[in-house]
C-alpha cells in the first residue's frame, strides 16, 4: 500500500515537459515535490497565479501572495499574475494540460464527487467543478476505500456530483488505473498488493488484462 | 475627474438595508477591510453578499455575519467559518453555491454586458438544475447568467483620483470582475497616487468602471494559511 | 445653417462632469475641442484607450498610440490603455455614458442607418453596432439632408441598419431634436433657420410644440 | 520552459493551406509584421484570416491580398484596401463582417472555454440574420459563438522565453484574445528578455497562451493617419 507521499510520487511520473499543471489541495499538493528530472512544468492556481514555486522562507511570507489552499507561497521566474476570470479562462479554455484533484468517489464512467456529503456542513465547490468539466486530462488521488472500508470506485457515485465522464486516470493506494468506455482498467497495482486485494477493494467495474506490472517509485 | 471621497463611511454611503453587495477577495486576500469595517459601523442589514468566500469568524465578511448582517451569501466555497455554518444549518442564512470560475465569469459578464453565456461547468451536477443545456464540440454546457450588484466593494494596492487600480499579487484575484459588474463600485487602495503617477500601459483596472476611491488604513493582511519552509 | 464646427459645438453643450464618452469618426471627433468650462470628461477610443488627449506635437508621434480613427493621439494623466475585450466590455457594460456619432439615415423610431450602402463597397460596421447597441445615451451628429437634398430623418430607415430603437438625440445643420416615443420632437432651430425650412426637410414624424427657440452657440 | 524558436519561418511552420488563422493588430498597429512577410515567402494559400482589418494595399495583410494567399477575411472594418476591394467585388475574395465588440468578444470566448454567449450588438440588423434572439433585462440580445484558429499570429513590445507579453500602448488591442483563441499561437516581440525580468504582477498575456515565440527585427510600424499639431 502506498503513504500519501507515494501517490503523488507516482503521479509526478506522469508529467510531461512543457505542461501547466493545477494540483488540487491535499495530496495533489505533494506531486510538485517529485517532478522528474529534467522535465520543466509549471503549476497554476486557480486564485490566480501561474509559475508557482515552494513555500516562502519563514519570515518572507506575504499575505498577497498564496495559492488556491490559501497557504502562502512564492513565485518563480517566468510566472505571472492574474484575475479570477483570466484564471479560469486558462482553465475553461483548456491550456492547462493537467489536473489532480482528491476525490470521495469515482464512478466506472469517470463520473466524480469531491465537493458534498448530504448531512454534513457543505463547505462549496471552489473551482473543483470548473476543473473537472474543462480539463481534458484529469487524475484522481485518492485512497482506494474510505474509512469505514468501502471501495471509493463505484459503478455509480452516490454522493452529489462535481462533475461526469472527467476523470481519465486515478491512482490509489492501492493501484493505478485509466477510466476506459468498458470501465476501470488495471494498469499497475502497489508494491505488494495483490490483483485479488484490487478486485475486492473494486466496486465498479474492473477489467484486469494479463499480467499487472507493479509500481515503479 | 476626481473620484475621491472623503472616508470609508462616506463610500458606502447609499448602501441600504436589502441591498446585494460585491465583496473581492479570496479567502482572507485582497478584501476590503475598511469597506467591511465600515459596512459593521452601519450596520446596515438584509444584504446579499456575492463574495468567493465568506471571511473567518472574526475577520473578513466574518465581521457581518457576526452582526446578522447578512442574510444570503453567494459564494464558491464557505468552510473555515463556525458562525456562518451555525447560521446556514439554523436557516438563517440562506446560502447559494457556485463554481469558482462560474463566479468570475458571471461578474465579467455582468460588467461587460453580456447577460448569459454557456459553460460546461456543473454540467451533469445539481448546478445545473433548471439551466438550459446545449451541446458545443460535442460537450453538453450550461447557460449561466451574469451577475450584477447595486456596490461593489474593492480592494487594491494602488489607485489615482480617476480610479485605475493597480492590484498586488493574488490580491488581485476577484476584484476587477467584480469592480466591473458593480452599480456603484468603491475602491478602496493602500496607496492613493496623483494622477499620472501610474503609468497607463500598466493599469490593472481602468477607472471607467470606479465610482468612488479612499485610501484606507490599518490593514492588517491576515494569512489563513502561513506555511513557509526553514532557511536550512 | 450650421458649420460642422458648430454642430461639434452644439453637442458638446450636453456634456456633463464625469462623463465617459466615446466619439466616432467626422464630425463627432470635432466635440473634442469644445468642452465647456469647469467640467471635465474622459474619452474613450474602442481601439483601447480612455483619457485620450489631443493629436501630438509634430515629431512626438508614436505608431503605437493611435485612436479608432487610426489618426495618432496622445494619452493624458489618468488615462489607461487596455486590449479590445476589454475596451468593448466597457461599451456593452455601459460604463460610457454618451456615444456621438454620425449617420446616413435616423428613423423617427431612433433606428439608425451607417454603414453600408447597397451596391457600393462595404468597409465594415467597425464598432459602431455594439455602440449603438450598448449606449444608453447616442446623440446622432448629421447634415439634415443627403447631397441630393433629400431628408436623413425618415420614417423608416432604407439603408441596411446599424442599430434600433437607439438614438436620443439628433443635431444636425438645421436643428436639435430629440427622438420620442411619437416621433422626432423639434428642441432647437439654428440661427437664421426657421420652423418651416426644418419641417420641409424632415421626412419623419416631426412634433414641433410651441415657439421653438434658436440654439445659443 | 523555453517556447523560442529560431526565426519567422520556425515559428510559422505547420501553417498549411486552407487554415484559419488570427492575426492581431488594429489597422497596422501593432500587426505581427515578421510573421506576415515569413507567410509571404511561404506562399500558403487559401487561408481564413480573422483580423480586425485587412491591412493597406502594400503593407499588413494587404501583402498576403497581393499574393492572393487569402481566400476569406473576417473582420469588423476592411477599407483603406484596393486590393482588398477588387478581390472582394469579383468574388475571390470571400469577406464576413462582424461587430468590432463581437469580433473581440468572440476571439476571447474561444480562448476561455465560451462556445457562445448573448450579446446586444447587431440586434435587428443584418448582422442577426439566422442567430437566436432572446431578451434580458427588456432588450433584445442575439447568441454569438465563439471563434477560434489553427494558428494565431500576435506581436508585442516585450516578451520571454515562457511566452509572457508585455504590449505597448494601443498596439495591445486584439492581440491578447486572439493569442487567447489560438490552438497554437506564434508571438513576436520587439525585445525578448531573461525569465524574470519582466514583473509578473505586470504581464498583459500569462505565457500559457503562447506555444511559440521570437524576436522581430525591422519593424517598420508604419503610420496610416499621422495626425499632429504644430508646437505654436
Amino acid at each position: 500500500m502506498l503513504k500519501r507521499e507515494e501517490i503523488a510520487q507516482r503521479i509526478a511520473q506522469e508529467l510531461r515537459d512543457g505542461w501547466y499543471v493545477n494540483l488540487g489541495i491535499g495530496i495533489p499538493t505533494l506531486v510538485a515535490n517529485y517532478i522528474p528530472e529534467g522535465i520543466s512544468v509549471e503549476f497554476q492556481s486557480e486564485n490566480g497565479i501561474l509559475g508557482m514555486g515552494p513555500f516562502p522562507y519563514e519570515g518572507t511570507e506575504d499575505a498577497d501572495l498564496i495559492n488556491a489552499g490559501k497557504q502562502t507561497v512564492t513565485i518563480r521566474d517566468g510566472g505571472s499574475i492574474f484575475d479570477s476570470s483570466l484564471s479560469f479562462a486558462m482553465i475553461r479554455g483548456q491550456h492547462v494540460q493537467l489536473t489532480v484533484l482528491g476525490a470521495m468517489e469515482v464512478s466506472e464512467k469517470g463520473d466524480i464527487a469531491n465537493w458534498k456529503i448530504p448531512g454534513r456542513m457543505v463547505k462549496g465547490m471552489g473551482g473543483a467543478m470548473d476543473l473537472v468539466a474543462s480539463a481534458d486530462n484529469i487524475i484522481v488521488a485518492m485512497s482506494h476505500t474510505n474509512k469505514r472500508g468501502e471501495s471509493k470506485l463505484l459503478k455509480e457515485c452516490t454522493l452529489p456530483l462535481t462533475g461526469v465522464a472527467c476523470v481519465k486516470k486515478i491512482v490509489t493506494n492501492l493501484a493505478v488505473l485509466d477510466v476506459t468506455d468498458e470501465g476501470f482498467k488495471l494498469l499497475e497495482r502497489a508494491p505488494g498488493v495483490s490483483v485479488e486485494t484490487i478486485i475486492q477493494s473494486t466496486e465498479g467495474k474492473l477489467i484486469v488484462d494479463g499480467e499487472i506490472p507493479e509500481m515503479q517509485i | 475627474m476626481n473620484k475621491i471621497v472623503a472616508s470609508s463611511d462616506k463610500a458606502i454611503e447609499g448602501i441600504l438595508d436589502g441591498m446585494t453587495i460585491m465583496v473581492g477577495g479570496f479567502g482572507l486576500c485582497g478584501i476590503p477591510e475598511n469597506c467591511i469595517a465600515a459596512l459593521v459601523r452601519k450596520g446596515v442589514k438584509g444584504l446579499t453578499c456575492i463574495s468567493n468566500n465568506a471571511g473567518v469568524d472574526d475577520f473578513g465578511l466574518g465581521l457581518l455575519l457576526q452582526q446578522k448582517q447578512i442574510k444570503k451569501m453567494i459564494s464558491s466555497y464557505v468552510g473555515e467559518n463556525e458562525e456562518f455554518e451555525r447560521q446556514m444549518l439554523s436557516g438563517e442564512l440562506e446560502v447559494d453555491l457556485i463554481p469558482q470560475g462560474s463566479l468570475a465569469e458571471r461578474c465579467r459578464a455582468g460588467g461587460a454586458g453580456i447577460p448569459a453565456f454557456f459553460t460546461p461547468a456543473g454540467y451533469g451536477t445539481e448546478i445545473a438544475e433548471g439551466k438550459e443545456v446545449r451541446a458545443y464540440n460535442g460537450k453538453p454546457h450550461i447557460l449561466e447568467k451574469a451577475l450584477t450588484a447595486d456596490f461593489a466593494l474593492v480592494k487594491a494596492w494602488k489607485g489615482d483620483p480617476y480610479g485605475n487600480l493597480v492590484f498586488k499579487g493574488t490580491a488581485r484575484n476577484f476584484n476587477p470582475v467584480m469592480a466591473m459588474a458593480g452599480k456603484i463600485t468603491v475602491a478602496e487602495v493602500e496607496e492613493l497616487v496623483e494622477p499620472g503617477e501610474l503609468d497607463p500601459n500598466f493599469i490593472h483596472l481602468p477607472g471607467v468602471f470606479v465610482q468612488r476611491i479612499y485610501q484606507g488604513s490599518h490593514y492588517e493582511k491576515r494569512i489563513e494559511q502561513r506555511t513557509v519552509r526553514s532557511k536550512n
